[in-house]
C-alpha cells in the first residue's frame, strides 16, 4: 500500500482517512460527521439487505427464483457507497448489487421479479437514479462515465457512481472508460469491488498487477481499502464523490473484501476453493464487526439489535409474499412493450399477430 | 431548395441544422473535432458549436458508444461517428447488448444515431470498405437506414437524429461526392422505400452505394428495350415490403443488390421476402447480386468483387429469359 | 460404440480425445480449468492435462480470441471457449477482423475452434440465450457448425478442431443433457447436412437446438397421416444445399426453423437459396418459423418467443394447405 | 520521470541504463557491445528506411500507391529495436512500421504492393518473422501476447516485440492483452511509439495519465525513454527481450517521438496542428543526432555518410523500378487464393465460376 500513498495528487481528499494498509484512521471516523440515528442505520440497512439475500436464496432454492446471486459478505460496501451519495446521484452497478438498489429505495420483490424471469429491469431506473442491471461484464462501465460526462456538460454537480468487480477490470471496456473519465475529468466514483473471485477465477491469475495503482495510468488517483469496514466505505466514497462534484474528476476506490457465497446459485464454489479460504474473511464479517463498534459507541444495544432483525426477518417474509403474488405480466406487454419509443408498423403488425395467436390457442 | 450540394456536404448540413435546432444533440468519435472527420463530414461543427458539443474522443470506438448509452441517459441526443465500416467492430458488444436492448430493459429511450461510412470502391486498405449492414438488421431493437442521395442523406439523417430509438445511419462513402438540390425542409421517415426509377420488367432493389449502379443498369438497359425499376430502400430495418410489393406486382421479377457478400447478406432477407410473398406473381427466381463469398479483397480487384452494371444486367437478364 | 452419453459429456470426451491425440491442441478460456466450465463441458480436462494444456484466463473476450490468433500463429491448435453466447460479441473484433481473415492476409491457417454454448429454452436472465449465428455465417472465412445430437456433437468437434481453418462451433446448451450413444471412430465432415427423419411431405430444415422439436413435429404430424422430412443442417457455412435440394426435390415444400429472429435470420439465407434453386419445384412459398423479432424475452416468455412444435406444425400445414 | 523509478521491480535491468529523463546514460552508452561496423549499420539503416520512406511518398503523390503512411522522425525506434532482438523473435507490428520490415529483411518492393492494391499482406510472416501489417488499431496487441504464450509453453527462448502507437492505448484489446502478457508471464516487449498523434488527436487528449505508468497496474515494470536515440531504443529492446528471455516477463517501453509528416498521405494536418510545433523534434532528429555523435566517436566520416546516402538513393529507384515492374496476381488467385486451407466445394465453384466469368469478358 505504500505504493499508493505516492500516486495520489495533493489535492487528494481520500487518502488522508486512511492507514497505508487502507483502513479508516481513528481520527476519521471520529469525523464523519453521523449521528446516532445515521450510524444505526447503516446497521440496519446492512442487516435488512443480507436477510433478502437469504431469502432470495431460499426462494431461488424452492424454485421461486430462477437464479441467485448473493452478495453474502459485501453488505458494507452496498450500504456505505449508497448511503454516501445524494439521492440525485445515479449509480451504475453490475448484477451483484440488489443490496444497493434495496438502500436506494427500490421495492425487493419487484427487482426479484428479474430473477423469477419476469422482467429483464423492473424498476424506473429516472425514478431511482439507479440503472438496470448490467449482466455483460464491465460494459456498464462506459454507460456511467458517458452519463457523468453529461452531468458535467449541463453544469450540475450529480456524480456517478459506477461499480464492478475485480474480474471486470480485465475487460476491454472497463479500461476505455477509466481513460475516457481520466480525459473528460467525468465526476464519475469507480468502485471496484474486490471479493477475490469472478466465479472460479481468484484474483491472482485475473492480473499480475494491482487494482488500485491502474488508477494513475489514467491521471486520477485512487485507493485502496478495507471493504468489509461500513464506515470506511462511506467515507472513501463520500469523499470522493465530494472531490468529484467540486469537479476534481474521477477516483479509483478498490474495496477489498470476499465472496463468502457461491458466484450464484448456479455455482458450486466447492470444485475451486476450500472452506478454510472463507475462514479468515468470517472474522472480519462486516455487520458482526460493525455491531461490535457500535456498542462500544454505545449506539446501539441488544434490545435494537433484536428488533432490527425481526424487522429484516419480516421485511423478508413481506418480500417472498408479494414477489410471489406479483402477476406475471400480459405476453404482449412483456415481449414488445418496451422494444421501440416509436414502433414500425411491421413490428405493431407482428405484436398484433403475436397477441392474436394466444387468443387462438 | 438550396444549390446542389454534394451528399457530404449534405450530411454537414444535416449534423448543423439538427445541432441548431436541439441542443440536446452531441456530434463525438475520432477526428471529427478540429480536422472534420477523415471525411470532413464534420467539418466546421466544433469550430461553430464549440468543443461541448463536438469533440474528439479517444481511440476507442467500444466506449464511444458506451458514452453515447450514458450520455442519452442524462437526456442527450447523441450523434457518434465510427470512422470507418471496418471499425464499427470492437463496438459491437455495446451495440448489440445496449444500445438495442436498453429501452427494453428500462423502458428509457435511447435516441442515438450512429453515422458509420460505409462500402467500398474508393480504393482502399484493408477494413476501409466493408459493408456489415447485415449484421445490424438481424439486431432486434436497431433501426438500420443508409441513403442513396445527397437528398435523402440530409433528410433521413434529421429523421434518425429525431428518432426516439437507436438508429445505424450507413453513409455510403463512395457516394460522398453526388451532387444534388435538398430541401432542408423535407423529411424522409424511417421504414420508407423510395421508386428510384420507374421501370415494368424486373424490380432492382438497392440501397446505400448501389443505387447509383442499379440506375446506370436501368439506363444501360433501356437503351436495349429493357425496362428496369430501381428500388431504393433506404431504409434496411423495418423494410418496406409495401414499396417493394408493389413493384414486383408489377414486374413479377426482381434482383437484389448490395455490396456485403451474398452469403446470409441482406438481400438473403429480401429475397426471401419476395419469395415468399410473391409466391403466385413471380416469374423467375429472386436474383442476388453481390459481393463475391470472401473477405475484401485488394483495392486492385475491388471493381471485380463488387456487384456492377454488368452483373445487374446479366441477373436481369436471367429473370427475363427464365422459364 | 459406447454407452449412452449426453452432448455434454460428448463434448468432453471429444475435447479429451483431440488433447489425447494432438499436443498442440490447448483448451482456454473463463473457468474452463478446475471448475470445469459453467456447463462442465471441461469437466476433469484440466486435471488429466495440466495446467499448459487447458487454462483459466482473464475475463476478457477479445483476448481470448486474440491470443487464440497468436498462438495459432506459433503452432498451435487453439480451443478457446466463450462461457455464454451473449458474451461472444466483445470478441467480435477479433473474430469478424483476423481469425475470419488472417489467413487471407497472411497464408498462415489458423486452426482454431470457437466453442459458445448458444440458444435459449434454459430459463436464464438476459444475454444468455442468444442465437448469433447468422453474424458468423455472414462473415466470409469462418466456418460454422452446430451439432444437434451427441453422436454428431462428439464427432463433428473432432472434424472442426482439425480443420485447418477456423470454426465457431455452436453449442445448442438445452440439448446438452441429450443421450445417445457415440461412435469416436466416426466423423463428420463440416458441408454435410444430414436427414434426421425421412418423409415426403415438406422439408423442415433445422439446426441446433431445433432439430429435436422439428423431430417432435414430425412424430406428431406423423399421427395425422402429414409427413415431414426433417433435415439437420449441421453446418451453416459452408451451407450444404445438396441435401437440402434432395429433400426439396421431394417434397416441394419447406420450412426453416431456428431460434434468433426470423429477420436477416440463418433462414433467410436458406429461405432464399430454396426459393432461387428450386423455383419450378415448390409448390408453396418456403415457410421461416423463428424467434421473434425482438429482443430475447425474460425466461417466463421464452416458450412463447422460441419457434415449438405447434409453430412448425402451422407452417408445415400452411405449405400443404397452399395454392 | 521519478514515478517510474519507483515503480520498477528490483531486477529491472533496463532501468539503469536511462537516467531519470529517459536518456540513455553516458556510461550505457559506452557499454553497449556494439562494434564500429554495428554502429556503422544503425545509422545505415536509418538512411535507408528514411530514404525509402520519402520514396513511398513520392510514389503515392505520383499516383502509384493509394496510400503511404510516412514514419518520418521515428526511424530509430524503427532501427534499434528490431536490431536489438534476435531474427526468431517475433515482430507485431501496426501499419507504421515498413522501415522495420526493411531492417527485418523484407523486400520494401514486395512490401509496397500492399499500398498499391494488390496483397493485403504481401510478404511470408513465418519466413521473416515478422506478422502482417495490422490496421484495426491495437488489435494485433493480443495476437503478441498469444504468440509469446505459445514460445513460453514451447519452452523456447524467443521473444516478441509488440509495437503501437499512442492512440492504441486507449483500446481495450491493449488493455486486455498486457493484462493477459502479465497473468501469463509471457515474453513480450511492448513497445510504444509515443509520436504524440493519433490522426489529429494529440496525446493530451488521449489521456490524461501516462502510457508508461500503466505497466505496474499489469504487474511489470515499464520506462519511458528518448525514442529518437537509436542507441536509447536498441540498448531498452535488447535488455528487455534479455529479461524476458530469462523468463522474466513482459516489459514496457514507452518511447517518446514525433510524427513529423502526415497520419498519411490521406491527411492534411495544417488542420489541427502548426509547423512550429515540429520545430523541436526537427533539432532532435534521430539520424542527425546520431551522425554528429558517431562524427564525435570517430566511427564515420563524410565519405561514409555520402557512400550511404548513395546506397539509399540506389536502394530507392531499385525499389521503385521493381515495384512499377511487379506484375498484378491473378485476380482468381489474389481474391480467393489464401481465405481458406480447406475450401468448401461451394467456395471452389464460386471462384471457378468467377474465373470462367472472366474469360467471357
Ligand atoms: C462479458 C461477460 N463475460 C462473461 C460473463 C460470465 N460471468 C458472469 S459473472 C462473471 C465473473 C465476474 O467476476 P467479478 O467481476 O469479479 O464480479 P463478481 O461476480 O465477483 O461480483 C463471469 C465470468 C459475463 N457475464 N459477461
Ligand atoms: C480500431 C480502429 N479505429 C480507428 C482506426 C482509424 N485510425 C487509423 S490510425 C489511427 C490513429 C492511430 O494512432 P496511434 O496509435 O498513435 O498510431 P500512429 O498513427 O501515431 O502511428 C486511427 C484512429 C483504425 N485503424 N482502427
Ligand atoms: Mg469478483
Ligand atoms: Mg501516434
Amino acid at each position: 500500500m505504500a505504493e499508493v500513498v505516492r500516486v495520489v495528487a495533493a489535492d487528494d481528499p481520500v487518502r488522508p482517512l486512511f492507514s497505508p494498509t487502507g483502513e479508516l484512521t481513528p481520527e476519521a471516523r471520529s469525523r464523519l460527521g453521523l449521528d446516532a440515528a445515521a450510524l444505526r442505520d447503516l446497521y440496519r440497512n446492512m442487516v435488512l439487505i443480507r436477510r433478502a439475500d437469504q431469502e432470495a436464496l431460499n426462494l431461488q432454492r424452492q424454485g421461486e427464483l430462477g437464479l441467485w446471486g448473493q452478495y453474502l459478505g459485501q453488505e458494507a460496501i452496498h450500504v456505505g457507497a449508497i448511503t454516501a451519495l445524494r439521492t440525485e446521484d445515479w449509480v451504475f452497478p453490475s448484477y451483484r448489487e440488489f443490496g444497493m438498489a434495496m438502500v436506494r429505495g427500490v421495492d425487493p420483490a419487484d427487482m426479484l421479479t428479474l430473477f423469477r424471469g419476469l422482467s429483464h429491469g423492473p424498476w424506473d431506473p429516472n425514478k431511482y437514479h439507479f440503472a438496470p442491471l448490467a449482466i455483460p461484464v464491465a460494459t456498464q462501465v462506459p454507460h456511467a462515465v458517458g452519463f457523468a460526462m453529461g452531468c458535467r456538460l449541463r453544469h450540475s454537480d450529480e456524480v456517478v457512481l459506477s461499480t464492478f468487480g475485480d474480474g471486470a477490470t480485465s475487460e476491454g471496456d472497463w479500461h476505455e472508460a477509466m481513460n475516457f473519465a481520466g480525459v473528460f475529468k467525468s465526476p464519475v466514483v469507480f468502485l471496484c469491488q474486490n471479493n477475490h473471485w469472478a466465479i472460479s477465477v481468484p484474483l491472482s491469475k485475473q492480473t499480475a498487477g494491482s487494482i488500485v495503482d491502474r488508477a494513475k495510468g489514467y491521471g486520477f488517483p485512487g485507493i485502496r481499502i478495507d471493504g468489509n469496514d461500513v464506515l470506511g466505505v462511506y467515507a472513501a466514497v463520500r469523499a470522493a464523490a465530494t472531490r468529484a462534484r467540486q469537479g476534481e474528476g474521477p477516483y479509483l476506490i478498490e474495496a477489498v473484501t470476499y465472496r463468502m457465497g457461491a458466484h450464484t446459485s448456479s455455482d458450486d464454489p466447492t470444485r475451486y476453493r476450500l472452506d478454510s479460504d472463507l475462514e479468515p474473511w468470517g472474522l472480519r464479517d462486516p455487520i458482526t464487526r460493525y455491531q461490535v463498534w457500535l456498542k462500544a459507541q454505545g449506539v446501539i444495544d441488544d434490545g435494537l439489535i433484536a428488533a432490527m432483525a425481526a424487522e429484516a426477518e419480516s421485511a423478508a417474509q413481506a418480500m417472498r409474499a408479494r414477489l410471489t403474488a406479483l402477476p406475471a405480466p400480459p405476453p404482449g406487454e412483456a415481449i414488445f412493450g418496451r422494444v421501440y419509443a416509436n414502433p414500425p408498423a411491421s413490428f405493431v403488425q407482428e405484436r398484433e399477430e403475436f397477441e392474436a395467436s394466444l387468443e387462438d390457442s | 431548395m438550396t444549390e446542389a450540394v454534394t451528399m457530404a456536404k449534405a450530411i454537414n448540413l444535416s449534423l448543423r441544422d439538427a445541432l441548431t435546432r436541439d441542443e440536446n444533440v452531441l456530434i463525438f468519435g475520432e477526428d471529427v473535432g478540429a480536422l472534420g472527420g477523415v471525411f470532413r463530414i464534420t467539418d466546421g461543427l466544433q469550430k461553430a458549436f464549440g468543443e461541448e458539443r463536438v469533440f474528439d474522443t479517444p481511440l476507442a470506438e467500444s466506449a464511444i458508444i458506451g458514452i453515447a448509452v450514458g450520455l442519452a441517459l442524462r437526456g442527450f441526443r447523441p450523434v457518434p461517428e465510427i470512422q470507418f465500416d471496418g471499425f464499427i467492430y470492437p463496438a459491437f458488444e455495446q451495440i448489440v447488448s445496449h444500445v438495442a436492448k436498453y429501452r427494453n430493459r428500462s423502458g428509457i429511450s435511447l435516441p442515438i444515431t450512429i453515422r458509420v461510412p460505409f462500402g467500398g470502391n474508393i480504393g482502399a486498405v484493408e477494413h476501409h470498405s466493408e459493408s456489415p449492414e447485415a449484421y445490424f438488421a438481424h439486431t432486434a431493437g436497431l433501426k438500420v437506414v443508409t441513403p442513396a442521395t445527397p437528398a435523402d442523406a440530409y433528410a433521413l439523417l434529421q429523421t434518425a437524429i429525431d428518432d426516439p430509438d437507436p438508429v445505424v445511419f450507413f453513409e455510403p462513402k463512395a457516394r460522398y461526392y453526388l451532387k444534388e438540390e435538398i430541401d432542408p425542409a423535407a423529411r424522409v421517415p424511417i421504414g420508407k422505400a423510395r421508386v428510384a426509377h420507374e421501370g415494368s420488367g424486373v424490380s432492382v432493389i438497392a440501397y446505400g452505394p448501389t443505387v447509383s449502379i442499379a440506375l446506370q443498369a436501368a439506363k444501360t438497359a433501356s437503351q436495349e428495350q429493357i425496362s428496369l425499376e430501381v428500388i431504393d430502400l433506404r431504409s434496411l430495418s423495418p423494410l418496406d415490403m409495401d414499396t417493394v410489393m408493389a413493384s414486383v406486382r408489377k414486374t413479377h421479377r426482381a434482383v437484389v443488390v448490395h455490396e456485403a457478400p451474398v452469403f446470409c447478406g441482406f438481400g438473403a432477407e429480401v429475397a426471401a421476402r419476395i419469395s415468399h410473398d410473391a409466391f403466385d406473381l413471380l416469374e423467375a427466381p429472386v436474383g442476388r447480386v453481390g459481393g463475391l463469398n470472401v473477405p475484401y479483397p485488394p483495392a486492385r480487384y475491388e471493381k471485380l468483387y463488387l456487384p456492377d452494371v454488368d452483373r445487374i444486367l446479366q441477373a436481369a437478364d436471367a429473370a427475363l429469359a427464365y422459364g
